[in-house]
């Protein structure tokens, strides 16, 4: 069987981290392709909904990553962010969602080498992790004839 | 396989007309011969058009049933389907089940003159019977047609408009709400009912089909009134929310009357026996 | 016609379910969970709750699901290919411990689903389905199945209608259909010879608490009335009631899309919620709670007696019992009854 | 309850108010909320152990409002939504007179919201014994055991959103669930499409939510959806030191902290 390769969907903020992953390219650094960058204009702008829906379209782990504090385009986006991160976390692991498969990081429009570094450490731990079957199974409703509760 | 009343026929769309402003018009052929064989249907049915991933949705057959081999449907990109099917091209695939509904009595207004008023996105509806008439010209006696929009843009079927403005059996009269005018525009200005009234019509032996915004309904009722039409001579169609179309979903009834069976057509007379829920 | 009445042990009840799960028959049956019994798959005998007056929720999820795929539908590059639900693959189902009043909520979904258009959705699922009617010797407040013409021990539109004689007794059981012969004829030896065959004494009481018919020939000329407006201050416009409903047919349609595949879906759906009949435009016919609640009784006391011959309701009292804010539809149609137009 | 009764007669019939919300006796066992808009019907008021139903609920709502200035006998929760409600902007002064009903059973009859909030700042917010030792017993399981525990708990939700109407906080004219684009969440009950409702739920409610249950309450099938508000309420206290409902001052989600806590961030 082949090796599993995570599908990982990264929802970054346009400012910093989207420039820093564009930097990673400019810079040549190789790291794992598993990645597909959703960008937004703000961190304050990644709804937890998008979260959840990624792993409904079979997403096996998600990276948000924004500017760090002090360093938002828009003064405060990332610390309304991190807030709403906390609770949601916690109430996605009160759920019994798998938090090791959300990443957060902060990632600079310098920092090339920290985002592969990010990448590269999320596909591993993911890989480790297996595919992300438990949401899958429940996600895949059409699959089902009828629903009776 | 059973007989699944919501499974639609597969339509392919052949031609896209840009109407107004985010209004379409669709021309749908039946990707499956035989489907086509055994549709027909009459003058004021409607049907469930749908995008398959989105959902479906409710309008009229645009197209008359004199034209075989294809219908047509116009819509306004409004909601998430409108939308979604805004967004297909020439050539895509869509669903459409129907006919449903009752139908305009066609056959009962054989030698009669028409008057047709319309307002905005509501010709479409009435298109479909204007165009029956019209294929059926030496049937009726005067055709009269007041159609209005708020803009000049907003006009839908300006080819059409044109082509029924140049016949001579035909009277068109278009006009656009005050303020919508463009500075080359001939037709008249001012709402519709007004301009009923300023027309005047004779209602000797003719029967008036109104369709259009409810506001619109509302004033020109009484104005037909005072020509002289009574409840039983004017024809209007009700627009309700619906899912199934067939009587069952429970949406589109107004009190005991299911817009879906009972409907879409109904006479003055029966809309005035109707609770106030529509 | 003469019903076939035979005797039913107590200890053959057990042996009976037995029987028909090695039979690989599917079994649903009232269960508990968080304190509410509905109907699930039955695992076992033991699992099987009993002594309740009601289900939390009524049989009608079996034949017509709370979401249902209609039609699978998938893209390619050579088209679209649309394939409707294949019904074949239903598996024949046994619907255990029904009351007579959900038994009889059966017959009048069917007659919304066959109301000129057949819906073979429903049909089919229906015709697959067994009911095991269990006669009522206790009621609550809340039941009422006698003043829409029901009874404890209705045997409409069960195929076999079980009725305990006494607290700990035998059961009466009642073979009404062929579906209730071929169960019949899978345990014949459980099905002894009846000597004792009046259930009558044994059921609940349940009086008469209001004229069905004059209901319905007031409601004609009780539209505008403010006694909708009174009575549905407190309702909260949620679709609980709808939901446990043995009658309610409302139903909404969705697409479920998973990239280039998915399925068109019917799901249940409430006339009590405030967008149920809001247009596009955002014109809503019903916008108004109590033009909804009046929809609610006008179309199960009014519309359904005119167009369908059959009331919408069957007195089994679940919308009120499931009513977060106490809205008791019986109270409420007898205050219909009392109140002068 | 006499005084009450006597209270809201005078109410009504010196026009200070045009509806008194209270209790009365419903069917069977039940409570349930009475509109008294004459004096007459101020007797049917009532108030006892059984009365829980959360009646701000009915503040927000269309037809109540329509009716003008209200009185509401206000247990201590339904004083914490009266006040959140305010500090929404949703109910003033002007338009609520709010008849307090202590946790002692005795009726104070507030000057305006202040006092209420005053009052209320007395009390702590407390999660009962009973769902403290649920939240405990899902702490200890394990990820996957929480996930099947509540994936096994919101299969039977039907969606017939009670949770959400019995809600004082949920009154949104058009929820979250109620638009199609995008469709958030399936309109059909499915298995994950459950979770995510109720997930969508408590994240609205974080900050907000004065545990008063009645979500809980309104549940036809009894299914524990409060503990997920409730796992909120305590989040909300480890992490930001707790929020009590205040007519003034930052709500605690449309606010931070510099010093937020972010050792799971990289």
């Amino acid at each position: 069987m082949a090796e599993f390769e995570p599908k990982i969907v990264a929802f970054v903020c346009n400012w910093c981290t989207y420039a820093g992953a564009d930097l990673t390219g400019t810079s040549r650094i190789k790291y794992a392709s598993n990645v597909r960058i959703i960008r937004f204009p703000c961190t304050g702008r990644i709804d937890y909904m998008l979260l959840l829906k990624a792993f409904d379209e079979g997403a096996d782990g998600i990276i948000v990553s924004g500017c760090h504090p002090n360093d938002c385009h828009y003064t405060s986006g990332n610390f309304h962010a991190r807030r709403r991160w906390i609770m949601f976390r916690s109430l996605c692991n009160f759920t019994g969602i798998d938090t090791n498969r959300i990443k957060f990081s902060w990632v600079s429009a310098a920092e090339g080498a920290k985002w592969a570094d990010i990448v590269n450490a999320t596909v591993k731990s993911i890989r480790e992790l297996g595919p992300y079957t438990e949401y899958k199974k429940v996600a895949k409703y059409p699959e089902k004839e009828v629903n009776h509760g | 396989m059973i007989d699944n009343l919501y499974m639609p026929y597969l339509m392919r769309i052949e031609r896209i007309t840009y109407e107004a402003p985010g209004v379409k018009t669709f021309m749908l052929k039946f990707v499956n011969d035989a489907d086509q064989e055994k549709f027909s249907y009459k003058a004021g049915q409607f049907g469930e058009y749908s995008v398959y991933g989105v959902g479906e949705s409710t309008f009229c057959i645009a197209s008359p049933p004199t034209r075989k081999g294809y219908i047509e449907c116009t819509f306004r990109q409004t909601g998430k389907v409108t939308n979604a099917l805004s967004g297909c091209e020439e050539g895509s695939i869509i669903g459409f089940r129907g006919p449903y509904g009752n139908v305009f009595p066609i056959d009962e207004w054989k030698g009669k003159s028409l008057l047709f008023i319309a307002g905005g996105i509501a010709l479409p509806p009435m298109r479909c019977v204007i165009w029956n008439a019209l294929d059926l010209r030496e049937n009726f006696k005067d055709i009269t047609i007041i159609y209005g929009a708020r803009t000049v843009k907003d006009l839908v079927y300006k080819e059409e408009l044109k082509d029924w403005e140049l016949r001579k059996d035909v009277r068109l009269v278009t006009t656009v709400d005050p303020g919508g005018e463009s500075p080359d525009w001939k037709g008249e200005v001012g709402f519709v009912p007004t301009i009923v009234e300023k027309i005047a019509p004779s209602s000797k032996d003719t029967i008036a089909i109104v369709c259009g915004p409810p506001v619109m309904i509302k004033y020109t009722f009484p104005v037909l009134a005072k020509l002289g039409f009574t409840d039983e001579m004017i024809y209007t169609t009700l627009e309700n929310r619906m899912k199934c179309g067939f009587g069952k979903c429970g949406r589109c009834n107004v009190g005991k009357v299911y817009v879906c069976k009972d409907g879409p057509v109904f006479t003055a007379a029966q809309l005035k026996e109707l609770p106030d829920e529509y | 016609m003469n019903i076939d009445k035979r005797l039913v042990r107590k200890d053959s009840l057990e042996k009976l379910f037995d029987i028909l799960k090695q039979n690989s028959k599917k079994i649903y049956a009232p269960s508990e969970k968080n304190g509410k019994i509905t109907f699930r798959d039955a695992e076992n005998f033991k699992g099987i709750s009993t002594g309740y007056i009601q289900t939390t929720q009524s049989s009608k999820d079996i034949t017509f699901p709370r979401a249902e795929k209609i039609l699978d539908y998938s893209k390619s590059k050579e088209g679209m290919s649309v394939k409707g639900i294949d019904l074949k693959e239903i598996p024949e189902i046994i619907l255990w411990g029904v009351r007579p009043c959900d038994a009889n909520g059966i017959g009048e979904l069917s007659s919304i689903f066959n109301w000129d258009y057949k819906d073979e959705i429903y049909n089919n699922r229906l015709s697959k389905v067994t009911v095991f009617g269990f006669s009522c010797n206790k009621s609550d407040e809340y039941c009422f199945c006698t003043s829409v013409g029901g009874n404890p021990g209705n045997t409409l539109g069960s195929d076999i209608l079980f009725t305990r004689m006494g607290d700990d007794g035998d059961y009466l059981a009642e073979i009404l259909t062929e579906k209730g012969n071929v169960i019949v004829s899978i345990a014949p030896q459980l099905f002894e010879k009846s000597e004792n065959s009046e259930k009558e004494k044994y059921l609940a009481e349940v009086p008469v608490r209001f004229n069905h018919e004059e209901i319905k020939n007031k409601l004609d000329k009780f539209f505008e009335s403010k006694e909708w407006i009174e009575q549905s201050l407190r309702c909260l416009g949620c679709g609980a009631c709808a939901y446990v409903c043995p009658t309610c047919a409302c139903f909404d349609i969705q697409d479920e899309a998973h990239g280039k595949k998915g399925s068109r879906v019917r799901c249940w759906d409430s006339c009590g919620f405030s967008h149920f009949t809001i247009h596009t435009s955002g014109h809503n016919p019903r916008d108004a709670q109590s033009q909804r609640w009046r929809q609610r009784i006008m179309h199960k006391f009014s519309y359904m007696p005119e167009r369908l011959s059959v009331y919408g309701c069957t007195g089994c009292g679940r919308c009120s019992r499931a009513c977060p804010v106490d809205m008791n539809i019986l109270e409420n149609l007898i205050s219909i009854q009392e109140v002068t137009i | 309850m006499v005084d009450l009764i006597k209270r809201a007669k005078e109410l009504i019939e010196s026009s200070s108010v045009k509806v008194v919300i209270g209790y009365e006796q419903g069917t069977g066992n039940k409570t349930r909320a009475l509109f008294v808009e004459n004096s007459e019907d101020a007797d049917k008021l009532i108030f006892d152990s059984r009365c829980i139903q959360n009646l701000a609920a009915y503040i927000t709502k269309k037809e109540i409002k329509e009716k003008g200035k209200m009185a509401v006998a206000a247990t201590l929760p339904v004083m914490r939504s009266i006040i959140q409600l305010a500090s929404e902007f949703q109910v003033t002064d002007a338009n609520i007179l709010v008849l307090g009903i202590t946790p002692e059973s005795k009726l104070i009859e507030f000057g305006n919201l202040a006092e209420v909030e005053k009052f209320v700042h007395q009390y702590e917010i407390e999660i009962d014994v009973r769902n403290k030792e649920m939240l405990d017993k899902l702490e200890k399981m394990t990820q996957p055991e929480r996930w099947q525990f509540w994936i096994d708990e919101l299969a039977p939700c039907f969606k017939c959103y009670a949770c959400r109407a019995a809600c004082p906080m949920c009154y949104c004219s058009r929820c979250t669930v109620d638009f199609n684009q995008p469709q958030w969440i399936p309109v059909p009950s499915t298995e994950l499409g459950n979770l995510e409702w109720h997930i969508m739920r408590a994240i609205h409610l974080t900050g907000r939510c004065i545990d008063c249950d009645a979500c809980y309450n309104a549940c036809p099938l009894s299914i524990p959806i409060n503990l997920l508000t409730k796992r909120m309420l305590l989040d909300a206290k480890e992490h930001f030191g707790g929020y009590q409902p205040a007519l003034k001052g930052e709500h605690l989600m449309s606010t931070y902290k510099p010093d937020d806590k972010e050792n799971f961030i990289q």
